[in-house]
C-alpha cells in the first residue's frame, strides 16, 4: 500500500512539475494569444515552470482556451477537449472566455465557456498579463492534479 | 558474466543518463536564448507524467503496431546507448558490436516511423516519407565514417577494439591520422540528423506537420518514443567521444579502478560533445526543407567520409 | 453486371493534408485544404469563418462610445488602427477637428503599434522556419516596446487611446525621453536581429518561396508590405494621410522589394521598423504643446455626431485598413463595416502556395501576415446540414461541472 | 551562421533575463501608474448618475437597490471607460491584475 501510495504522489508531483499546454483560439481577438506566446518568451519563460507549448492535443495537459466560443468554433472545443487524454485541465484566458463579454449579446457566441465543458480556473482580464497566465496555469494544475 | 552484469547495469544507467543529458541540452539551448531554462530535472518529470497519463489509440489506426512500435524503439535505443558503456565497464566487448550499436539506432528511428504512420494520419504519412529521405541521407556517411577507424585497428569492428587502440597510439583517432580526422568531422556532422535536431527535424516540423509521426501519439506511448529519440542522441554523442575523442591521458591511468573509472569519465565529458553536435546546432540554424537537408547530408559529411575512407586506404 | 471496368477518375496520388482550423503554426483558426502530391502542393480550398464574432452586427446596438471599445477588440494586435480608423471616420462625419496635439499623439501610439507588430512578425516567421532562437530574441525585444504601452495607456495590448476629438493619455516630459532612449535600444536590438535574418539558413528557406509578381499583387488588390514586397509604392499614409502624417511626410518613405517572395516581404517589414523608430524619434522631437481632447465630456462628444456616413483608411501594419461608418445622428450606429488588411492579402495565398512545398506552406501563410480575428466577416451556418446548428446546443450541457 | 553563433554565445554568457512572477500574496509585482487593473469603488462618493453603465461597452455594471452600482468583474474588460466619466472620481482601476479564479461567484465589486 505505501509503495503505491508514493506512485502516486510521484505521479501527481510530475504532473504539477510539468504542464504541457495546448492553445485554443476560440475566437479571440489575439491578445490574449500573444501574451500566451509572450509568457513563453524570454521576459516571463514559463519553461522554467515546465511548460512547454505543444503542437498536438495528444501530447497536451492543458488547455489554454482564448476568446468567447464562436459558433463554428463550439464542435471543435468539445473535439480538442475530447481528444486530450486524461488527466487534463483547462484554463479559460481572458475576460472573453470567462464571460463572453464584451460580445454578450451577439448571435453568433454560444459562449461562455463554462456552460460547455468544466474551467479549472478563469484567468480575468483583456487580456491578462503573462504573470497572471502563469499564475492561471499553476492554479489549474495545482487544483486539477494534485 | 561480468560483462553481462555491466551490460544489464548499464541499461538504468543509459536511461538515466539519456534523460539528464536531455535536461543539460534544455537548459544550455534556453540559456542561449537568453532565458532561464527549465531545471535541468525536467525530462524526468516529463517522462514520470507521461507514463502516468491515459494512453489514447485513434481508430484509424493498426493497435498492435501503433502500441509495441515505440517499446521496441525506446528499447533499441537504450540497448544502443547501454553496450558501449557496459563494454567500457567491462572491457570487453564482442565481435562486431559496433555494427549492432549502429543498426540499433537505425532500428529505433524505423519503428517509430512506423508507428506514426500506422496511426492513420496525413501528418504521420508524411513525416515517414520525410524520415525515409533523412534516413538514406545520414545513414551512408555516418557507416562510412567507421570504416577508416576499424582498417587503423586491425579490421575490428569491435567498439572496445577502436577504444583500446586509441589507448595503443597514445593520442585519440580525431588526432592520430588525416583519414580518421575527416571521419571524425563527418560522423559529427551526421549526428544532429541522426538525433533529428532542429535544422535536420523536418521528420517531425512542429509547425508544418504537427510533430510529424508523433502527432498521434500520447501517454505512455509518446514518453517512450520522446525516450528513444533521447537515448539516441545519448548513444551518438557518447560514441562520437569514445570512437574519436578517447585519449589516455585523460581516461585510462586509473588503473586501480578500472574500466568504472574511465567510463564515469567519459560520462562527464560527453555532454561537451553533444553541445557542441547538438545543442549549438539546433540553436543557430533554421529547420531546413527535406530537400535541402537531404543535400547537406550528401554534400558534406558524404565528401568528407568518402575522402576518410579514401585516405586510409592509401594508409593516412 | 455487365462486365466491363469501370476507371476512377480519381487521382489516389493527391493527399488531402488538412491545414488548420487547430494547428500550431498558426495561433488562430482557419481552414486549408491542401492537395498535396509527394510534397508538392497542387490546390488549395480556403475555409474563413471559424472566429466571427458578429462584431459589424454587435455595433450596432451599441452607443458610439461602447463601439469604440468594441472594434479595438476586433484584432488584439492592431487594436489602435481599429480604433483609429473608426474615430477618423466619426471625425469625418461631426466636422470635429482634434488639437495637434492629439493627432501626434495619436500617430506615436501607432507607430509604437508597427513597431511592436512587425517584431511580433519577425518572431513568428522566425519560429515557422524553426529558428527559435530569433523567435525569443524578437520577443524580447518587442517587450521594450510593450513597456511603453502600459507607461503611457495602461494595458499591453488594449491601449484604449482615443476618444472622439482627442485621446485619453498624454505624455510628460520624463516619458517623451523614455520613449528616445526605448527607442534607440530597440534599434540596436532591431539591428541585430536583421543580421540574423540575413543568415544563410533563414534565406533559403525564404527566398524564392510564396512568389507573387507586381502584376498578380495588383490585380489581386493586395495592400501593405505584401503588396509592397512585390514592387507596389503604395501606403495609405502617403497616399491620403490621416491623424499626424500629413505634417510628417518627410520623415519617412515607402519601403519596396521587387521580388514578390517571402523574403522580400520580411525585408519591406524589417526596413519599415527602422523607419518607424525614425519617425517616433521625430513625432518625439516636434510634439506641439496643447490640450490633448475637448473639454466636454465623452457622451457630449457622442451626441454632437450627426447623423451621417464616412469612409476612413488607414494603413495599418497589415496594409490598408478601410471602415465604412453610418450614424443615426443619436449617439448610435446604422451602419458599420470593415475591411481588413488580411481580408485583402489572403486571397494572393492560393497563387503563393500552389507549386510550393508543404515545408513552405506555414512560411507563405505567415508571410502575409495573417490577423484572422480580424478577417472573418461572416460566418455560413447550414441548418439543413446540421453544422453548427441546434444540435449542437443540446450537447452544450453535456460536461458534468 | 556565424552571426547567429555569436548572438547565442553572447546570450549564454550574459544574465538571463528574470522578472519575479507567482509572488505570494500580499507581494505584488510594481505595475505602472496608469495601470488599469481591477476596479476600486468607493460607494460613499457614488450620486448614482449612472453614467457608466451608459459608456461600458461590455455591460459589466448593473444598478443596486440602493440607487449604487456595482460591477462584475468577470465582465469588465478593463477599459477604464467609467472611471473617465465619473464626475465624482468614485471609480478607479487598480493595480490588482493577477485576477485568477476558480468559481463565477464573488468576483463582484461592490
Amino acid at each position: 500500500m505505501r509503495q503505491e501510495g508514493s506512485a502516486v504522489r510521484i505521479g501527481a508531483r510530475s504532473r504539477i512539475k510539468s504542464p504541457w499546454l495546448f492553445h485554443l483560439n476560440t475566437g479571440s481577438c489575439n491578445g490574449c494569444d500573444i501574451e500566451i506566446v509572450a509568457s513563453l518568451a524570454p521576459r516571463y519563460d514559463a519553461e522554467r515552470l515546465g511548460c512547454v507549448l505543444v503542437g498536438s492535443p495528444r501530447h497536451a495537459d492543458v488547455i489554454l482556451v482564448t476568446g468567447p466560443v464562436t459558433r463554428q468554433m463550439l464542435p471543435r472545443v468539445i473535439r480538442v477537449y475530447e481528444q486530450l487524454p486524461e488527466p487534463k485541465s483547462l484554463v479559460a484566458v481572458g475576460t472573453c472566455a470567462a464571460s463572453g463579454a464584451p460580445f454578450i449579446g451577439s448571435g453568433v457566441i454560444e459562449g461562455p465557456l463554462d456552460g460547455i465543458i468544466p474551467v479549472d480556473a478563469y484567468v480575468l482580464g483583456c487580456p491578462p498579463r503573462p504573470e497572471a497566465i502563469v499564475r492561471g496555469i499553476v492554479t489549474a494544475v495545482r487544483r486539477r492534479f494534485s | 558474466m561480468a560483462a553481462l552484469a555491466a551490460l544489464l547495469a548499464s541499461l538504468p544507467a543509459a536511461v538515466f543518463l539519456s534523460l539528464l543529458f536531455e535536461g543539460i541540452d534544455r537548459k544550455l539551448h534556453a540559456r542561449m536564448q537568453g532565458r532561464i531554462g527549465p531545471p535541468v530535472t525536467q525530462p524526468f518529470y516529463d517522462f514520470a507524467k507521461l507514463l502516468n497519463k491515459e494512453s489514447v489509440f485513434p481508430s484509424s489506426s493498426s493497435k498492435a503496431i501503433f502500441a509495441s512500435a515505440p517499446v521496441i524503439a525506446a528499447a533499441s535505443s537504450i540497448l544502443a546507448g547501454a553496450i558501449p558503456l557496459a563494454s567500457l565497464v567491462a572491457g570487453t566487448s564482442v565481435v562486431g558490436d559496433l555494427i549492432l550499436i549502429l543498426y540499433l539506432l537505425t532500428m529505433s528511428s524505423i519503428m517509430v516511423m512506423i508507428g506514426g504512420s500506422s496511426s492513420g494520419n496525413p501528418y504521420g504519412a508524411i513525416g515517414f516519407s520525410r524520415k525515409m529521405v533523412m534516413l538514406i541521407g545520414y545513414e551512408v556517411p555516418l557507416l562510412a565514417s567507421i570504416l577508416p577507424l576499424s582498417l587503423k585497428s586491425q579490421h575490428s569492428f569491435s567498439y572496445h577494439g577502436i577504444v583500446q587502440s586509441q589507448v595503443g597510439m597514445g593520442t585519440c583517432f580525431a588526432f592520430a591520422y588525416p583519414s580518421s580526422a575527416f571521419a571524425a568531422a563527418a560522423f559529427l556532422a551526421c549526428i544532429p540528423a541522426a538525433a533529428g535536431v532542429v535544422p535536420f527535424d523536418v521528420p517531425e516540423a512542429k509547425t508544418e506537420i504537427v510533430h510529424g509521426y508523433l502527432v498521434e501519439y500520447g501517454g505512455p506511448h509518446l514518453a517512450l518514443a520522446r525516450l528513444a529519440k533521447d537515448a539516441a542522441s545519448f548513444a551518438l554523442s557518447f560514441l562520437a567521444l569514445t570512437l574519436f575523442f578517447y585519449h589516455p591521458p585523460l581516461f585510462e591511468g586509473h588503473a586501480s579502478l578500472g574500466g568504472l573509472a574511465s567510463a564515469i569519465l567519459c560520462v562527464a565529458f560527453a555532454p561537451a560533445m553533444m553541445f557542441l553536435t547538438v545543442t549549438v546546432p539546433r540553436t543557430v540554424f533554421a529547420r531546413l526543407k527535406v530537400g535541402q537537408a537531404f543535400k547537406f547530408c550528401w554534400s558534406l559529411p558524404l565528401t568528407l567520409s568518402a575522402l576518410s575512407v579514401v585516405l586510409s586506404a592509401a594508409g593516412f | 453486371m455487365t462486365g466491363e471496368t469501370r476507371e476512377l477518375e480519381y487521382d489516389y496520388s493527391r493527399l488531402v493534408v488538412p491545414f488548420g482550423p487547430v494547428h500550431p503554426a498558426l495561433k488562430e483558426p482557419v481552414h486549408f485544404k491542401v492537395f498535396v502530391k509527394k510534397e508538392e502542393v497542387v490546390d488549395v480550398g480556403l475555409r474563413l469563418g471559424h472566429v466571427h464574432r458578429g462584431i459589424e452586427a454587435l455595433a450596432e446596438t451599441r452607443n458610439l462610445v461602447q463601439a469604440m471599445y468594441l472594434v479595438e477588440r476586433v484584432c488584439g494586435i492592431c487594436s489602435h488602427s481599429h480604433t483609429t480608423c473608426f474615430v477618423g471616420a466619426l471625425e469625418e462625419i461631426g466636422r470635429i477637428q482634434p488639437s495637434e496635439r492629439a493627432l501626434y499623439l495619436r500617430t506615436l501610439v501607432f507607430e509604437l503599434e508597427r513597431l511592436h507588430s512587425h517584431l511580433l512578425w519577425l518572431g513568428i516567421m522566425a519560429y515557422e522556419i524553426g529558428f527559435d532562437t530569433l523567435f525569443m530574441f524578437a520577443f524580447n525585444t518587442r517587450e521594450a516596446v510593450l513597456d511603453l504601452f502600459e507607461e503611457i495607456t495602461g494595458n499591453r495590448v488594449h491601449h484604449s487611446m482615443n476618444v472622439i476629438g482627442g485621446v485619453r493619455w498624454d505624455l510628460d516630459g520624463r516619458m517623451v525621453e523614455k520613449v528616445g532612449r526605448s527607442m534607440s535600444k530597440v534599434r540596436e536590438a532591431a539591428q541585430r536581429i536583421r543580421e540574423i535574418f540575413q543568415d544563410k539558413t533563414v534565406e533559403e528557406r525564404l527566398s524564392g518561396v510564396g512568389l507573387l509578381d507586381r502584376g498578380a499583387a495588383q490585380e489581386l488588390c493586395t495592400v501593405g508590405p505584401t503588396a509592397r514586397g512585390s514592387g507596389l509604392k503604395t501606403d495609405v499614409r502617403k497616399e491620403d494621410p490621416y491623424a499626424a502624417y500629413g505634417a510628417l511626410e518627410g520623415s519617412f518613405s515607402i519601403v519596396t522589394r521587387t521580388e514578390g517572395d517571402a523574403y522580400a516581404r520580411t525585408e519591406v517589414r524589417i526596413f519599415e521598423i527602422f523607419e518607424t523608430i525614425n519617425m517616433i524619434n521625430e513625432i518625439l522631437a516636434r510634439l506641439p504643446g496643447g490640450s490633448i481632447r475637448p473639454g466636454e465630456t465623452i457622451i457630449r462628444s457622442m451626441n454632437r455626431v450627426p447623423q451621417g456616413e464616412a469612409v476612413s483608411r488607414v494603413e495599418a501594419p497589415r496594409g490598408e485598413l478601410l471602415y465604412y461608418v453610418r450614424t443615426d445622428g443619436k449617439g448610435g450606429l446604422r451602419r458599420l463595416k470593415v475591411r481588413t488588411p488580411t481580408l485583402a492579402n489572403i486571397v494572393g495565398l492560393r497563387q503563393m502556395l500552389i507549386g510550393g512545398e508543404v515545408a513552405d506552406i506555414p512560411v507563405v501563410v505567415a508571410s502575409i501576415d495573417p490577423c484572422l480575428s480580424c478577417t472573418n466577416r461572416i460566418t455560413v451556418i447550414d441548418l439543413d446540414k446540421g453544422g453548427a446548428g441546434e444540435p449542437l446546443r443540446r450537447r452544450r450541457r453535456k460536461w458534468p461541472h | 551562421m556565424g552571426r547567429g553563433l555569436r548572438a547565442a554565445f553572447r546570450a549564454l554568457l550574459r544574465k538571463p533575463v528574470r522578472v519575479r512572477y507567482l509572488t505570494e500574496a500580499g507581494e505584488m509585482v510594481p505595475v505602472p501608474e496608469r495601470y488599469r487593473g481591477k476596479i476600486t469603488y468607493d460607494k460613499g462618493a457614488c450620486i448614482g448618475c449612472l453614467l457608466c453603465i451608459r459608456t461600458c461597452p461590455s455591460g459589466a455594471i448593473s444598478t443596486t437597490e440602493e440607487k449604487k452600482v456595482e460591477f462584475s468583474v468577470f465582465k469588465c474588460t478593463f477599459c477604464g471607460q467609467c472611471a473617465e466619466i465619473c464626475p465624482k472620481k468614485a471609480v478607479k482601476l487598480g493595480s490588482d491584475f493577477e485576477l485568477v479564479v476558480y468559481e463565477k461567484e464573488g468576483m463582484v465589486v461592490r
